[in-house]
């Protein structure tokens, strides 16, 4: 599938909306406006980009707590995605989730789940609905370092094998679990070396700021699922140039390691493959970044404006059985 | 009506609702090869096969994980975990997963899902393997809690739970499979959420549910013979907790006995009689009692074990101590 | 006395027991190199080094597993998890393996293991990350169940469970930790299992432990500018669960009401309320009444969740209604 | 290390004993004497017997609830498992645990464990203590093949690896888990792989009927590990005779296969051994035999006349802390 101008811009524009509804996010955050948890995705933005433009629209796409990326990506508006972060009845999921727990099903997008480890097992069960049902739809679960190593990594994996379910388990290796580097957690560095414990076929892409190389490999890793050979397992290396939240102390890497990896920012990267590439010029990126300004700042007003969730809305979601 | 087992009736429960929509499933640690622990599913494997009748590894979170997972994309799983004990290894699922979809993602996705397993002690496995800790679950909104006491209940309450569109935790007792009863024929249901009355009288409320019913209603036998006639009611949910006949009955009576086999701390004692004295405060002319586990975690040896756990006779003193 | 806050009296707590006994150490996420998530590790690592300072990979079951097989072998582990959402996750550890060991080798084994947590909502964290289940840990014999409301108790409780040869589960409240007290000087421990009157008051007994202390304390103040003196006992220890005080209160002042954060189906109040009865049936002259959270998932919306949340002014029209 | 003639015929005993007292309990069980679960041993005594033999002292064992091998091999007395069996005051358990909860501290054997896969993170809880005090001791944990599935497993064997703890990982693979087959729980059939995942140096012995080997294989990953190298993971390839527990309907597996596998029965093997290779006559192993059926006659009239555990000890080891 090679892109054309349009579908580079596209990306771009993405990658950079991302980017921007974050930075503005936690200006918001700063302000009090918007509470709890607010897990940044800068830096990452290659990753669920590239991701999600090599999907087909029958890959349900499941991630942990870090999921403005996959949000914004499979196109829920950045008006849903502020209004959410702003607890309103106008955010996509009404303000009852918050940062964390975002999700489109209508666009095949399942959360924003905050429990680490906890969807691996539960993305084992959508593939399973799909094969079930003779449904060619891959899931693509996302989950950090960090996650691999608690308990239902390993059940989701083993039975994703045993069953032989198209799931592909993609390991957003950002470095550090909260501040816990990975080898700090894990017995293994090479996350991706855990598939050999399941028999699953697996490789690691070192580059995952270049868009590029993510869509590459992950459009090859689905093609396999999708023929029927069963999970694959693909660990991407990225780096998140935020804490891990807001109010993180950061004392757990040097200024200097965050600084290296900045200069490998995703975004940036991609500018210069496209200008460089003569796929389209400066300008074109220059308006895509003006235009992305403006949608962020109706998305604000927008939320802004949006209403609080009534009181009389308390139990409107406890159960999806109407009596 | 015939007369059935408990486990025949569940075991027709789930064949019929098999039978009747492809999308119902089972899995679980020997649910087809060896037929169930508890010969539940015995057969089951022939009739339907693989796709329908899944053994699965031992990994509790991954039984009832991908069981949420398969249900949020359409299907009707019913998860199996062999022993409630073991539902311990699968509580985030539980609690903390399954009740939460709905609700969290502003009614986006819901959860279907039965997750079946069998509790109460009595069969000597020691401290780990015999327990009732049926009111924990029952803490938790978005979860329904549902432990029957007859086989025309539990055929029917299963039935509800499959066709409930809410996570529906539904608790059997390892000792009771082989007691038998009425049952209806032909397919019905019985509403998840709806009290009992199992036996009418004046003298004392009993509110009692599963193994406490058996108990109980041994219990008014004694007591008729001895000119006391007790009203028994079967809360048959735990949550949705319906205390409108308890009520009723307890404002006849003036007087209750609640009968479970679990630890009275923090149990469904506790909560039913809070009920009574909020609702009906004014109706109470003696303290309710709570019939219940000794609190141990209960030994082995066969003498030691059935002193801890409640007994008829103690059903009886309770009832008289009341009046 | 010294006025500190409640996070430096659990940090001193720490401290000093870690300097008193060199087999005390602390296992957890980010308890190391960042300091703890709330801070109350802060510097341990430079002082104590990895030993005894231990930085864990995310895996619950193992924390506390290994908690537990360490203490069998004579050290005195402080396992960290996280905040009790979490709990779930090793939940076989805390009620099925850690409460069960020293009775069921008949007496050959013990488990002096503390378990750190906190909970709590009011912090816009969503459903899964908000929640008080202090209720259902507390209905398993064999593991005693601490919440502190004030700093001078947190500090003595802390050290009494450190130097507890059974298992205690220690849960602390994730909004309360800048809450300021007196706290005695020296070295001292607080008696697990002993309530504790915090409020004298002669209108009504207000029975509640942790942040229900806080709430119930500023309702107090309110209710005194009416002429109203409501008494508090603070549980302290939810099992060993200490009647003698509540009960006393109880039968002076006739009247009471129990204040929690948790949801009251199957909670703290339940459990009080029967037992209150149970022994002071005719004190009683008016129902007793719980405050609690409704019956929701908590929703990430601030007023919302707010709104789904005992307030003191729930507090206030509760004792009113009683009296 | 090589064995005397003595050597050889005290482990010969204790395959004998073990046997012996397995085929006993059966028909105390079919008796009725034993309640509970009863998982025998048979067929697989060259592993535990094997493993015990080359352990020093202060190795440390731990083992699942299939535990009477190891019990014996440790020297707890047929006396004390039998009664143990029969729930009796003088069993090794004082009744307490039955089959699945053996124990002597003293002898270094730590259980005995039901809840599948939770003695992992507890046995590297007990490495960690070891290391920790600077004790050169390796914690032996034996675990079947079903064991390796569940979450417990994979946080218990990361964390060994992680904290490079003195634990020797023993799979007795016994080629099902319950009536579910290896390939049809396990991703990979080859357990010992699962090793691959944390980077563990790993084996397997194919012939575990087989004592000799066994002690070979085992003596060699204790001397890897006692000198400072880690954790080390070895399969053991075994079978057992009998079903799961008693009233295994064994559906699961032909009986050519049995009969197959019982042509390998390590004691048989072993007799051959001791008098092929003339380290022994026929007639001294006779004598053993002999012995054994005396001791084991002794053990159950032992057990029979042995007190039931009081009523009034009910309550004698829920806490450890004396008040
Ligand atoms: C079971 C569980 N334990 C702990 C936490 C707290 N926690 C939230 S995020 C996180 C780190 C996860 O790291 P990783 O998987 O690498 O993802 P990243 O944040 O780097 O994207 C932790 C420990 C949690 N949410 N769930
Ligand atoms: C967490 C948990 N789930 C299920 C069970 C029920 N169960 C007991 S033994 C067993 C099979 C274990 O197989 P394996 O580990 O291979 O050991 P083996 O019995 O073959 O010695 C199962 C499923 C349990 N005890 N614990
Ligand atoms: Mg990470
Ligand atoms: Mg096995």
């Amino acid at each position: 599938m090679a892109l054309k101008k349009k579908d580079h811009l596209e990306l771009y524009r993405q990658m950079v909306l991302i980017r921007r509804v974050e930075e503005r996010s936690a200006e918001l955050y700063q302000a009090g406006k918007i509470g709890g948890f607010l897990h940044l995705y800068i830096g990452q933005e290659a990753v669920s980009t590239g991701i999600v433009s090599v999907r087909q629209p029958q890959d349900r796409i499941i991630t942990a707590y870090r999921d403005h990326g996959v949000a914004l990506n499979v196109g829920i508006s950045a008006k849903a995605v502020i209004a959410e972060l702003l607890g309103k009845e106008t955010g996509v999921s009404k303000g009852r989730g918050g940062s964390m727990h975002m999700a489109d099903v209508e666009k095949n997008f399942w959360g924003g789940h905050a429990i680490v480890g906890a969807h691996l097992p539960i993305a084992a069960g959508m593939a399973l609905g799909d094969q079930y049902e003779g449904r060619d739809g891959v899931t693509i679960c996302m989950f950090g370092d960090g996650a691999t190593n608690i308990g239902f990594f390993h059940e989701g994996v083993n039975l994703s094998k045993v069953w032989n379910l198209p799931v592909l388990w993609l390991c957003e290796n950002n470095q550090y679990g909260m501040g816990t580097a990975v080898d700090r957690a894990s017995a293994v560095e090479q996350i991706h070396m855990k598939a050999e414990g399941y028999g699953i076929p697996h490789s690691r892409l070192e580059d995952g700021m270049d868009i590029m190389k993510v869509r590459e490999a992950v459009g090859a890793a689905l093609d396999h699922i999708r023929s029927g050979k069963g999970p694959y397992f693909l660990e991407v290396m990225t780096y998140r140039f935020q804490g891990h939240s807001m109010g993180d102390p950061q004392r757990y890497r040097e200024k200097d390691e965050v600084t290296k990896w900045e200069k490998s920012d995703p975004i940036g990267i991609y500018h210069r493959y496209i200008v460089g590439d003569k796929i389209a010029a400066k300008a074109d990126l220059d308006k895509i970044e003006e235009a992305v300004e403006v949608e962020v700042n109706e998305a604000i007003e927008f939320a802004e404006a949006s209403p609080d969730p009534g009181f009389d809305t308390l139990y409107d979601y406890m159960y999806a059985s109407k009596e | 009506m015939a007369i059935i087992t408990m486990r025949q009736a569940i075991s027709d429960a789930l064949w019929e609702e098999m039978e009747r929509d492809p999308k119902v499933f089972i899995m679980g640690q020997e649910v087809g090869v060896w037929g169930g622990t508890y010969a539940v599913t015995k057969g089951f494997l022939d009739h339907f096969g693989e796709k329908r009748v899944r053994d699965t590894p031992i990994a509790e979170s991954a039984i009832v994980g991908a069981g949420i997972g398969a249900s949020m994309v359409g299907l009707r799983p019913v998860s199996e975990i062999m022993t409630i004990n073991f539902a311990f290894v699968a509580m985030d699922y539980i609690v903390n997963e399954a009740p939460k979809m709905h609700t969290m993602f502003g009614g986006q996705m819901s959860v279907p899902l039965v997750i079946r397993t069998a509790g109460g002690g009595g069969r000597q496995l020691g401290a780990t393997h015999s327990q009732t800790p049926d009111a924990i679950f029952a803490h938790f909104p978005g979860l329904k809690v549902v432990s029957p006491g007859t086989p025309a209940d539990a055929k029917g309450l299963l039935k509800a739970a499959i066709r409930d569109n809410d996570p529906v935790l539904f608790i059997e007792h390892a000792a009771m499979y082989q007691i038998r009863g009425e049952v209806p024929e032909g397919d019905y249901t019985t509403p998840i959420g709806v009290s009992k009355v199992q036996r009418e009288g004046d003298a004392v409320t009993i509110v009692t549910y599963c193994k406490g019913l058996q108990l109980s209603m041994a219990a008014a036998e004694q007591l008729s013979a001895e000119g006391i006639e007790v009203e028994i009611v079967d809360l048959r949910s735990l949550r949705p907790l319906d205390m409108g006949p308890a009520l009723e009955s307890f404002k006849k009576t003036n007087r209750a006995v609640i009968v479970e086999e679990g630890w009275p701390s923090y149990g469904v004692g506790a909560e039913v009689a809070t009920r009574l004295y909020e609702a009906a405060f004014d109706y109470a002319d003696a303290p309710i009692k709570r019939v219940a586990q000794k609190e141990v975690p209960l030994p082995y040896n066969a003498a030691l074990e059935q002193f801890a756990l409640p007994q008829v006779d103690d059903v009886v003193a309770a009832v008289k101590e009341v009046l």
